[in-house]
């Protein structure tokens, strides 16, 4: 079986056949990034009503089960009725950079999905700086909450816009920081090639212990970068009512609710990528089949994306000075040591191979 | 201490208190308006004794007088007693606060204030606690009619 | 190490949260507490002592056991009983006797507290257990208990 | 200050926030009035009244029969005993001596609601922490006490089971075994109540040191309950003033001398294991009798003034009635917990982030309606 999934090259070769070179481009480009935006509007609803179903699973409820057989089209009902919505709004709020704001949290996270290696070929953009450019990418995010909250002209919203602006600069040193630990071991920021050399084992079998603490680092920054509980101090529904978009409603509230989901899968993906191997199946049993490798990386995905579920339905909130704490006197301190500590093993030929 | 001894010492303070165990299990004193604040404070200061807990402050309305109930109790040595003052005065009933004896008057005086209107002398905050700043008349008062919204059985 | 202990001791309290959150989740088919309302309502029951609402029950003949003594409406707080009275010649005694018009209940005024119903000497009014009171129209909560054309039960005096 | 004079062009103004009416902390419609500095805090103002039903003035109007169902209404989570304790203060001065049945009887069902209150409080705790699970762990335990509830006296929550002179009727055929079945169930799920929030890392930071409450502070703020308690102020009406069969039952008074937010939680946790012994002791000797003694259909207290204190599960309740020798009250004061326990939260609050208001405004354990009554 023989599916063409270097979607790029597919389509362009596609466009090749009845279209000058700089055009068949330029509008591959936008059909690639058409069918992503329609994949992960449609994923992210998804990743909704797991979250929901997973969350009732916790707590002794059976969760969404009305539309659809088993609730299964509950989101997309909810979609609907987000969009028919009316968009209020507070007077005297900056009407400019309000609207604004849910664009820049939903681009931002849509930007980042482009450069992941769903299979060896299924990938729109492999550039030479994946892991930078996520990196980069996800710190935009933090602005679109940012003016939301200042602009939204309510108190409790700037509150939130406040601590999230806080919250972000400090985790990104981690998530950033932890991902450079594996990079030690790769040699390399392309996503692609990040995988291929886990052919020899995932990176957390490869960097055995430093690995395990820099994954460990990794995903509670990660769940912090989200402002997921048990970092949910942006919303902190007790504190704050519902934090920076307290007064968004309709499909701007929708905008930044897809948002923080879809950076939970991207948060995942990217610990599947390095961590995990990516598409890399264990013990390659399905090497050769290579389109199988979407469901591995699916797989791998979903389990951190539960994980980071199971924490948000089992963790109280911290404190805001506690989540600095958090991250200054123990994350970062431990990120740097797990450096030192990764660079004697990679320098040593310490790490395992398989 | 014994209902016998608190009246035996509290009548060594102050000669005009009258004593009053007819229907009520507590002892009950009456005080005059003027003597009210330092018998208070005597109550709590004093170690034989030290009436530091103040559980309740009642307001009542007795028809020609308002009046201000104190329920004491001492928490060493778990006595009980219960100090009453009167006013004729129904325009402007003032009592003295007790809430810089005890904190837990504040509250209590300011429900008392908003229920009867009976002002309290030096109290840090006194302003209507649950009724709105515009509200008129005093509630709680016989006297207090609302044809709109009391039902009368 | 202080440091490293508290680091490990946090992670495993936490740890050991999770394991509580984790059994019911993989228990979850079995342990759902939640009730699926409008589709069990066959087989939701209600306790024999629920309080529904105020009901008066009458038998076969349309007879109930009201004598319309009104102790009700004087022991209910909120004023939700109201019952309008007559005095009638009774065809067997042939002597005149209290008998009720109406029982007038309004369900939406009562707190059900069950003092009319302890206060009834002849057990006229029981409570039902039916669960559902809502209505769009409020006029709708203002029930008359005895059914049209209904007597009192020959042999109830109070 | 300094930095004020140097700049004395720039105005500084002080930073409010509403915090409710409608907040999902307040826990009903308490509005406070925050003024806040950043995210720490320098005042907290509550502003009370947005349910007041003025029901001791309904109770100058109403039989002394009715008044007890007006009591489920304040303190609802812990309607019971409020009903208990205005039937206690018309007892004692009537002078009525209820058997020996219906002392147990309340007794247990008292306990079964502090266990119910502190359930909800738990999960509703948990919540406040940002735990939002443990809000349905803890109803799952008080759904079985409602259900216990449900069958014996009707309702699940406004129960109005007892009147003055005993109980409204006989418990159910099944209380007992329901009971029973409850204690041993809910044996296995404090622990897991512990290992779920307690000892969880988060919560312990979240909670210790947080709105430190002085022994002397909490017996001048008049504060009384798991609030006092969790002060090491000795407080418990049960102990101290003991009422219906709490003398035959042997417990201990669960203390903590913190004073912190974590102490109190403690000691609201420490009260339901006692609770749970209380009725294991009770439950299985229920006396035979009768289930009230007959009262005269229309009560007419003596003159004079009458003062009973019970033990909620918030703290103590206190009810005062002032009586003319009519058929109604004179003048009727609740004496709420929530109340007093309400004004020491400017004072454990300032100094404080926002979320540590959140914490300890909900080991105080509000519930608003007992405050505005």
């Amino acid at each position: 079986m023989k599916i063409a999934l270097n979607i790029t090259k597919t389509i362009q070769d596609l466009l090749l056949g009845f279209m000058p070179e700089g055009t068949a481009s330029i509008l591959a480009m936008v059909i690639i990034a058409l069918i992503y935006l329609a994949i992960f509007s449609v994923a992210g609803l998804m990743l909704v009503l797991v979250e929901r179903k997973v969350a009732a699973w916790f707590q002794l409820r059976i969760g969404p089960n009305r539309v659809g057989p088993w609730g299964l089209l509950q989101t997309m009902a909810d979609a609907l009725k987000l969009v028919s919505k009316e968009l209020t709004g507070t007077v005297k709020a900056d009407m400019f950079l309000y609207n604004l704001a849910p664009y820049f949290v939903i681009v931002s996270s849509l930007m980042a999905l482009a450069v992941f290696p769903f299979t060896q070929e299924f990938q729109a953009f492999d550039i030479n700086i994946g892991i930078f450019f996520l990196i980069a990418i996800s710190s935009i995010g933090v602005i679109g909450i940012l003016l939301g909250g200042y602009a939204s002209n309510n108190k409790f919203a700037l509150i939130g816009a406040m601590r999230s602006g806080v919250q972000t600069i400090s985790y990104e040193l981690s998530v950033g920081l932890s991902l450079l630990t594996m990079i030690l071991i790769t040699g390399s920021l392309q996503l692609s090639e990040i995988v291929e050399v886990q052919k020899n084992g995932w990176l957390i079998v490869q960097g055995h212990i430093p690995a395990v603490i820099a994954f460990m680092i990794y995903m509670i920054a990660g769940t912090a970068e989200t402002n997921r509980a048990p970092f949910d101090m942006v919303e902190a529904e007790s504190e704050l009512g519902a934090g920076f978009h307290t007064e968004y409603s309709g499909m701007k509230f929708a905008y930044f609710f897809l948002a923080e989901f879809i950076n939970m899968f991207i948060i995942a993906a990217v610990a599947a990528t390095v961590f995990f191997g990516g598409w890399l199946s264990p013990f390659g049993i399905t090497d050769s089949i290579p389109w199988l490798g979407v469901f591995w990386f699916l797989g791998k995905t979903f389990a951190l994306v539960f994980l980071m579920m199971w924490f948000r339905w089992t963790f109280p909130r911290l404190r805001v000075d506690q989540l600095l704490t958090l991250e200054w006197k123990y994350l970062l301190p431990l990120n740097l040591l797990n450096i030192v500590l990764m660079a004697l093993i990679v320098w040593l030929g310490l790490t395992i191979q398989l | 201490m014994t209902n016998e001894a608190l009246q035996k010492l509290m009548s060594s303070w102050n000669s005009e208190l009258e004593f009053i165990e007819e229907g009520s299990q507590f002892l009950n004193i009456s005080v005059k308006a003027a003597n009210f604040h330092q018998l208070m404070s005597q109550l709590k200061s004093n170690s034989e004794t030290s009436f530091d807990y103040l559980f309740c402050v009642t307001g009542i309305d007795l028809g020609k007088e308002l009046g201000v109930i104190y329920h004491l109790e001492s928490t060493t040595h778990r006595h009980i007693i219960v100090i009453k003052v009167k006013t004729d005065d129904r325009e402007n009933p003032t009592f003295d606060t007790v809430s810089d004896i005890w904190k837990t008057a504040d509250f209590h005086e300011r429900e008392v204030f908003d229920f009867f209107g009976i002002k309290f002398n030096n109290h840090p905050n006194l302003k209507r606690l649950f009724l709105t700043d515009e509200w008129e008349g005093f509630p709680l008062r016989k006297d207090y009619v609302d044809e709109v919204n009391m039902v009368i059985k | 190490m202080s440091y490293f202990g508290d680091i490990y001791k946090g992670i495993k309290t936490l740890l050991s949260g999770m394991s509580v959150t984790g059994k019911v989740f993989l228990n979850n088919k079995n342990n759902a507490i939640t009730q699926q309302y409008p589709d069990n309502r066959e087989t939701l029951k209600m306790f024999d002592r629920f309080r529904g609402e105020v009901v008066m029950p009458h038998n076969e003949n349309n007879e109930h056991r009201c004598t319309g003594c009104q102790k009700c409406e004087i022991a209910c707080p909120n004023g939700t009983i109201e019952i309008i009275w007559d005095r009638q010649v009774d065809p067997e005694t042939g002597k005149k006797k209290k008998m009720i018009d109406q029982h007038i209940y309004h369900l939406g005024m009562c707190t059900m507290c069950g003092l009319c119903i302890e206060a009834c000497p002849t057990d006229a009014i029981l409570w039902a257990q039916n669960y559902e009171n809502s209505v769009f129209d409020r006029t709708s909560l203002t029930k008359v208990l005895n059914q049209p054309g209904s007597k009192i039960m020959p042999g109830v005096e109070d | 200050m300094d930095t004020n004079s140097a700049n004395s062009n720039l105005k500084s103004e002080d930073y409010f926030i509403n915090m409710g009416p409608q907040h999902p902390a307040t826990h009903g419609v308490l509005r406070l009035l925050l003024t806040i500095d950043g995210e720490i805090i320098k005042k907290v103002e509550p502003d009370l009244g947005y349910i007041h039903r003025s029901i001791e003035k309904m109770c100058e109007r109403d039989s002394y029969q009715q008044i007890v169902h007006l009591t489920d209404r304040m303190d609802y989570l812990s309607s019971h005993i409020n009903n208990e304790a205005v039937c206690l203060t018309v007892e004692n001065a009537l002078e009525l001596e209820v058997p020996e049945r219906v002392k147990v009887i309340r007794t247990i069902i008292g306990e079964l609601t502090r266990i119910a209150s502190h359930c909800l409080w738990w999960g509703v705790m948990g919540m406040d922490v940002g735990a939002l699970t443990t809000y349905f762990y803890g109803f799952r335990d008080r759904e079985m006490i409602n259900d216990i509830f449900e069958e014996t006296c009707g309702a699940r929550l406004t129960m109005n089971y007892n009147i003055p002179g005993g109980l409204m009727f006989d418990i159910h055929p099944n209380f007992v075994k329901r009971t029973k079945d409850f204690v041993a169930h809910f044996k296995t799920k404090i622990p897991e109540y512990d290992k779920l929030l307690t000892n969880n890392v988060i919560f312990q930071k979240r909670m210790k040191g947080v709105g430190i409450l002085s022994k002397e502070d909490a017996i001048s703020f008049g504060a009384s309950g798991p609030v006092a308690r969790g002060s090491g102020y000795s407080c418990d009406v049960r102990k101290y003033h003991s009422y219906s069969a709490l003398d035959k039952v042997t417990f201990n008074e669960a203390l903590k001398s913190d004073g912190d937010s974590l102490a109190r939680y403690e000691v609201r946790i420490q009260e339901m294991w006692e609770s749970l012994s209380i009725i294991e002791q009770l439950i299985d000797n229920i006396p035979e009798g009768e289930h009230k003694i007959a009262t005269n259909a229309v009560i007419k207290l003596p003159k004079g003034e009458f003062y009973q204190k019970v033990e909620t599960a918030r703290g103590e309740l206190g009810v005062f009635i002032h009586s003319t020798g009519t058929k109604n009250p004179y003048r009727l004061k609740f004496r709420s917990p929530g109340f007093s326990n309400l004004s020491l939260l400017n004072h454990i609050a300032v100094g404080g982030k926002i979320g540590d208001l959140v914490a300890s405004m909900a080991t105080l354990d509000l519930v608003i309606p007992d405050i505005d009554r």
